[in-house]
């Protein structure tokens, strides 16, 4: 069916809740991307066999969804049972009969699947009342646990497309602006750039032609908020564009998806496809003669495709070499014409917006941080997943709460937002509100949303070492304080964690630092000495350790640690096989030996033994 | 080493024949051979009507593709900084020393082909690695083995 | 016409000027070693950069590459301040743990007081400091025979597959147009050889004298609409030819 | 006011003032820049002919320069080399039929008459007015020879 007027969508929207209400129970395997590796797409084919042998009254394939990121990654794979909320964890295969079995046909909870609370060691149910879930607030991650991921149907049922119809039929292009000004929406990408006022000077600028540009290319290291969208939710980016192309007055857009998001690809191609079909996207959408195709253009690696001039050349099919960008992009950009480019947290943003109204927005948040945030909280915390919160949370809420703590119960030690432009908050900073001047100021920023937390198992030296690494892998090699700057802090943080450097060194990676962020051309250099300049800041005393005592506190820095094993050791032999040097010796029930000359301080040991007989110093 | 490039017309014909289809048609052949072939680069050249110098330095600029016949099995290794900070550095190293190749590259009898990635989006199951697109969780140093063999 | 300021003195400029070009006119030396007036700038290099500011900016100040930056009117721009040099020896700090051999970086560096690195020197540095002078006006000229090849550290200029570049013709602007004079060429007899590529060169039919490669004349006489045998003597040879028709004509006139 | 560059061939007694002229005004750090004129021999008797660049209307020289480093001024008339543009591939040289696109050893440059941006020296300079810069009526006509 193609929608010819706004009515129609009208109609299709009531027909659709109609036909929804049919359905009471519903089974809602998420399959966002951590759930997908720990194999929900086993867990699904399970589903959809043993319903079609089992026929069930009342309960049909139609009420399995395979939905986008629920969240909490850490205890996937997810079913959730709606309408009840019912929250099953860790779901296996050889669960799934079970699950059919008791909770769908005799509305039984299966207490083994439950989550467990490890603060009360309670089981709970249903899981709004899991604190990961309960201390959130979602909006644009809303539909993500919910919904088919590239149904048109349940993303209308859920209020979808109503923002389009209403900007068409009811609004001017300077209303939408207005409006999305109003809400004081920022840009997600990481800067933090009002959206409202990048639409406005695009719209401004004389051309033949504008264009509307998605950035999908989720560079960040330890993020995973635009992929779980796209994936999840396409719709609400295309139609947030849609939106984007209206109020500017573009007619072609594109978006621009890393090579590492395969899904991604297709679930937004079978979305603009849909969209196509229905009238929603391309020639004369809803009847009216504003038309807008979109293109997906694929990324193929390289970090710096995120900045937006290295971007617009790299969908232009050329190398993703910034330029300077004196003359912005949204006055000259893609083909030299005004281009808008936001990333996919911003679209998806647009569409609720409209929606529900700017002051709506605009009392989510703080007065200019306005809105929520979502973030992936990774690293050593108990709950790694998927997050969305309002902006102006605390840090401390974020990892304590949600969180969960730090994973044992180590003592936390920094956490790392904005990925390799960001920077690492020690425990001070803990009771800082996350919006993008607090996290500006002190040192790091929000980037798209990666935060990575660390324990004293973390060596900051190496942190430094791993993000200088990284970027050193993925700077163009243009400009000359990026490629042979970040080189040399790289080198001289090589020094560092091999004991070699002295305290004048660093000085001079401060020095050289502040060099390269001014010298640099685009935001990857500018913004590349962060990692290191938060850690030295904040750090600066694991740095002298390095220094002065030739000691890595953390125990991560290879050079300076040695393995040893102490009287704590059972004799149990499970040490001697991963050693890949065969660097251990021992017998049975006797205290094994590391012999210091073979050992190659990979861990392995340290990794197997339950006795915690290995030392690390 | 000569390839059937019959496949490449295929290719070709998805895409509007134009600089803009480039890196596209360069990341299908590069699904199609696992790897880009000269003469691919060089056809493609000629039917994009993109300098060959072009074609290359796009092909060297990106990642995602490789210049050489990779592997039957791919191993990548996820680097990103979760796992990193969860000991993907050390599950690299092991792979190197039992392949005994460097990440990058592929073993001589072109059983295996060991790489890096820049985080995969799956850092709640840090350190990840992906052994021909099936996704390996929480993997320890001594796992090596296991990956080897793995299917 | 905008006016700046630069250095203190004011200073007039056509809209949509290069602030380097400015700079250039004006005999204010400001190094730059990507920058080449047959191409598009392209700010690798950023050893032009100024600080710039402007009255209403309350103090705050802004390093630009002067290559890039249209003027502007009210602009301030300091050429030299503290920062300005300190960037560029930074900079040519960074070039000479990494090219330590090249006379023209060594000199630079020299320039601006920097005569050891004070980093780690690159092993196998080369003296390609990556302008991409070469390939861009490769590129320029039409030929696109030539081009950076890989990214970050390890990027270089190359032909396409490392191998003998199809579209090369021999023109040599690659490599006399390379600040750091690194792109070898031999001349050999009759043939010049670059990129691993060896050309015929063009010889004079009258005095035997070599000129460009054979196959540059057959591609400016293909592509340009220039007769082929316009290359078949050299330049002299050319001027002789004129003077004898000329001769010729005048002796009539004389006659006459 | 147009004006033109007249060469008259019956009046030249090869003094060769011209090249020295030339060679002076196109100096660079006190160094002499070779010379763009070029009094030959005639063939005949006494006869010399000072060669220079014709200014052609159609010139080879430009459609040779693939940087547009050569460009005509219309001011006054001669088609001038921009050396920042120029890269020097020697095209022009190769090109030009008169063989008037000259390359400088000295300096390393390739040169050609610019009629020194209005006021030739050599004309100025030339003793028996075999050289001219005169003021002529506008008409449209090429540069007379």
């Amino acid at each position: 069916m193609h929608l010819d007027n706004p009515q129609q969508l009208i109609d299709w929207h009531d027909k659709i809740i109609a036909k929804q209400k049919k359905i009471k129970k519903k089974i809602l395997v998420c399959c966002g991307p951590g759930c997908l590796a720990n194999g929900a797409q086993d867990i699904i084919d399970k589903f959809k066999t043993v319903l079609k042998e089992k026929k069930i009254s009342g309960f049909t394939v139609e009420a399995l969804k395979e939905t986008g990121c629920h969240g909490f990654c850490e205890q996937g794979p997810l079913v959730v049972m709606e309408p009840k909320g019912l929250y099953y964890t860790k779901v296996k295969v050889k669960d799934v009969e079970d699950i059919i079995e008791q909770s769908i046909k005799n509305d039984k909870i299966i207490d083994r699947l439950l989550y467990n609370d490890p603060q009360t060691d309670k089981k709970i149910e249903r899981y709004q009342d899991i604190k990961f879930y309960s201390h959130q607030k979602k909006v644009v991650l809303n539909n993500l646990g919910n919904i088919n991921q590239c149904n048109i149907e349940d993303y209308i049922a859920n209020d979808g497309y109503q923002a389009l119809s209403k900007v068409i039929t009811s609004m001017s292009p300077q209303k939408v602006i207005d409006t999305i000004t109003k809400s004081g929406l920022r840009g997600r990408g990481g800067a933090g750039f009002p959206t409202g006022r990048k639409w406005a000077t695009c719209r401004k600028v004389e051309s033949d032609t504008h264009y509307v540009i998605c950035n999908g290319d989720e560079g960040d290291p330890g993020a995973f908020m635009d992929r779980a969208l796209m994936e999840g939710d396409p719709f609400s980016v295309l139609e947030g564009m849609t939106i984007a192309a209206f109020a500017v007055g573009a007619k072609q857009g594109y978006i621009y998806v890393r090579e590492e998001y395969p899904l991604a690809v297709v679930n937004l191609q079978k979305a603009i496809e849909i969209a196509n079909e229905k009238g929603l996207l391309g020639d004369n959408i809803l009847g009216t003669d504003f038309s807008f195709n979109i293109k997906i253009s694929r990324g193929a690696g390289a970090f710096v495709c995120g900045e937006s001039s290295a971007l617009m050349k790299s969908v232009a099919g050329e190398v993703g070499e910034p330029r300077a960008k004196y003359v912005r992009s949204v006055v000259k950009g893609l083909y030299d014409r005004p281009t808008v480019l936001n990333n996919v947290e911003t679209f998806a943003n647009v569409p609720i917006i409209i929606r529900k109204g700017a002051s709506w927005y605009q009392k989510i948040g703080t007065p200019k941080n306005s809105g929520t945030k979502a973030f992936s909280l990774v690293g050593k915390v108990r709950n790694t997943g998927l997050i969305e919160v309002a902006m102006g949370t605390t840090l401390r809420e974020i990892i304590y709460d949600i969180g969960g703590g730090i994973i044992d119960d180590r003592p936390f030690k920094a956490v790392q937002t904005g990925g390799p432009s960001g920077g690492c908050l020690p425990a001070s900073k803990l009771d800082l509100p996350v919006d993008f001047d607090s996290l500006n100021e002190a040192g790091s920023m929000m980037g798209s949303g990666g935060m990575i937390v660390m324990d004293d198992l973390t060596c900051m030296v190496d942190v430094a070492k791993y993000f200088l690494g990284f970027l050193v892998n993925e700077s163009c090699g243009k400009c000359v304080p990026c490629r042979e700057g970040l080189y040399q802090l790289h080198a001289l943080t090589v020094k560092v964690s091999e004991g070699k450097a002295e305290e004048a060194d660093l000085e001079k990676m401060e020095k050289l630092s502040e060099m390269v962020i001014i010298g640099s051309l685009c935001g990857l250099g500018k913004s590349g000495p962060n990692p290191l300049l938060s850690t030295i800041k904040y750090f600066r005393d694991e740095y002298m350790a390095h220094i002065r005592d030739k000691r890595c506190p953390a125990g991560v820095c290879r050079a300076l640690i040695t393995y040893k094993i102490t009287d704590a050791c059972t004799g149990c032999m499970a040490c001697i096989a991963p050693c890949p040097t065969n660097a251990i010796t021992g017998k049975k029930n006797e205290m094994h030996v590391i012999d210091q000359e073979l050992c190659t301080k990979c861990g392995a040991c340290f990794a197997v033994c339950r006795y915690d007989a290995i030392l690390v110093s | 080493m000569k390839h059937n490039l019959d496949k490449l017309s295929a290719i070709f014909n998805r895409y509007p024949q134009n600089r803009e289809s480039l890196i596209a048609v360069l990341q299908d052949i590069q699904k199609e051979y696992h790897y880009l072939p000269e003469e691919a680069l060089q056809a493609t050249a000629k039917t994009l009507d993109v300098p060959l110098s072009k074609v290359f330095s796009v092909a060297t600029f990106y990642n995602a593709f490789s210049h050489y016949p990779r592997g039957e099995k791919i191993i990548r290794i996820c680097v990103g900084t979760t796992c990193h900070i969860r000991g993907a550095h050390l599950v690299q190293e092991q792979l190197e020393n039992r392949l005994n190749i460097k990440a990058g590259s592929t073993t001589k009898d072109l059983k295996y082909t060991l790489e890096t990635v820049n985080c995969v989006g799956a850092c709640s199951q840090a350190p990840v690695v992906i052994v021909n697109n099936k996704y390996y969780g929480h993997v320890k140093v001594s796992d090596a083995k296991k990956l080897l063999r793995s299917k | 016409m905008v006016n700046l300021t630069i250095n203190g003195r004011i200073v007039q400029a056509k809209e949509g000027e290069m602030l380097l070009t400015v700079l250039r006119r004006e005999k204010i030396d400001v190094p730059a070693l990507c920058h080449h007036e047959a191409v598009e700038p392209f700010g690798a290099c950023r050893l032009c950069t100024v600080e710039i500011t402007k009255e209403d900016w309350n103090g705050y100040s802004n390093y630009v590459t002067s290559c890039l930056y249209p003027v502007e009117e009210g602009l301030i721009v300091s050429t030299h301040s503290p920062k300005v040099n300190e960037l560029r020896k930074t900079i040519l700090d960074l070039f000479l743990a990494r090219h330590p051999n090249s006379p023209e970086i060594r000199q630079l560096a020299a320039d601006y007081g920097v005569f050891k690195t004070s980093y780690e020197t690159v092993v196998d540095g080369n003296n390609c400091i990556l302008c991409a002078i070469c390939t861009r006006i490769c590129d320029t000229m039409g030929f696109h025979a030539i081009s950076t090849v890989g990214r970050g550290h390890g990027k270089e200029v190359a032909p396409p597959l490392h191998q003998v570049p199809p579209d090369c013709v021999g023109c040599l602007a690659c490599a006399l147009n390379c600040p750091t004079h690194y792109i070898e060429y031999t001349f050999d007899n009759n043939y010049l050889t670059i990129w691993d590529k060896k050309f015929e060169l063009m010889v004079c039919s009258r005095c035997g004298k070599k000129t460009i490669t054979k196959e540059f004349a057959e591609y400016l006489s293909k592509h340009r609409d220039i007769p082929f045998s316009y290359f078949e003597i050299c330049d002299e040879c050319h001027r002789k030819e004129l003077a004898a028709t000329m001769g010729q004509i005048t002796s009539w006139e004389r006659e006459a | 006011m147009n004006y033109r560059f007249i060469v008259r061939p019956n009046l030249c007694t090869g003094c060769r003032t011209c090249e020295l002229a030339c060679s002076f005004t196109h100096s660079i750090d006190n160094i002499r820049g070779i010379t763009r004129i070029y009094p030959l021999d005639g063939g005949f008797k006494d006869l010399w002919v000072p060669v220079t660049c014709l200014q052609c209307e159609d010139p080879a020289c430009i459609k040779s320069c693939l940087v547009d480093a050569l460009r005509l001024n219309p001011e006054t008339g001669a088609i001038e080399l921009n050396q920042d543009i120029c890269v020097h591939c020697m095209a022009c040289v190769a090109a030009c039929p008169f063989g008037c696109s000259i390359f400088d050893k000295q300096h390393d440059i390739i040169v050609k008459c610019d009629l020194c941006g209005g006021d030739p020296a050599c004309a100025h300079f030339c003793p028996t007015k075999a050289l001219e810069w005169k003021p002529i009526e506008v008409k449209k006509k090429k540069v007379a020879i």
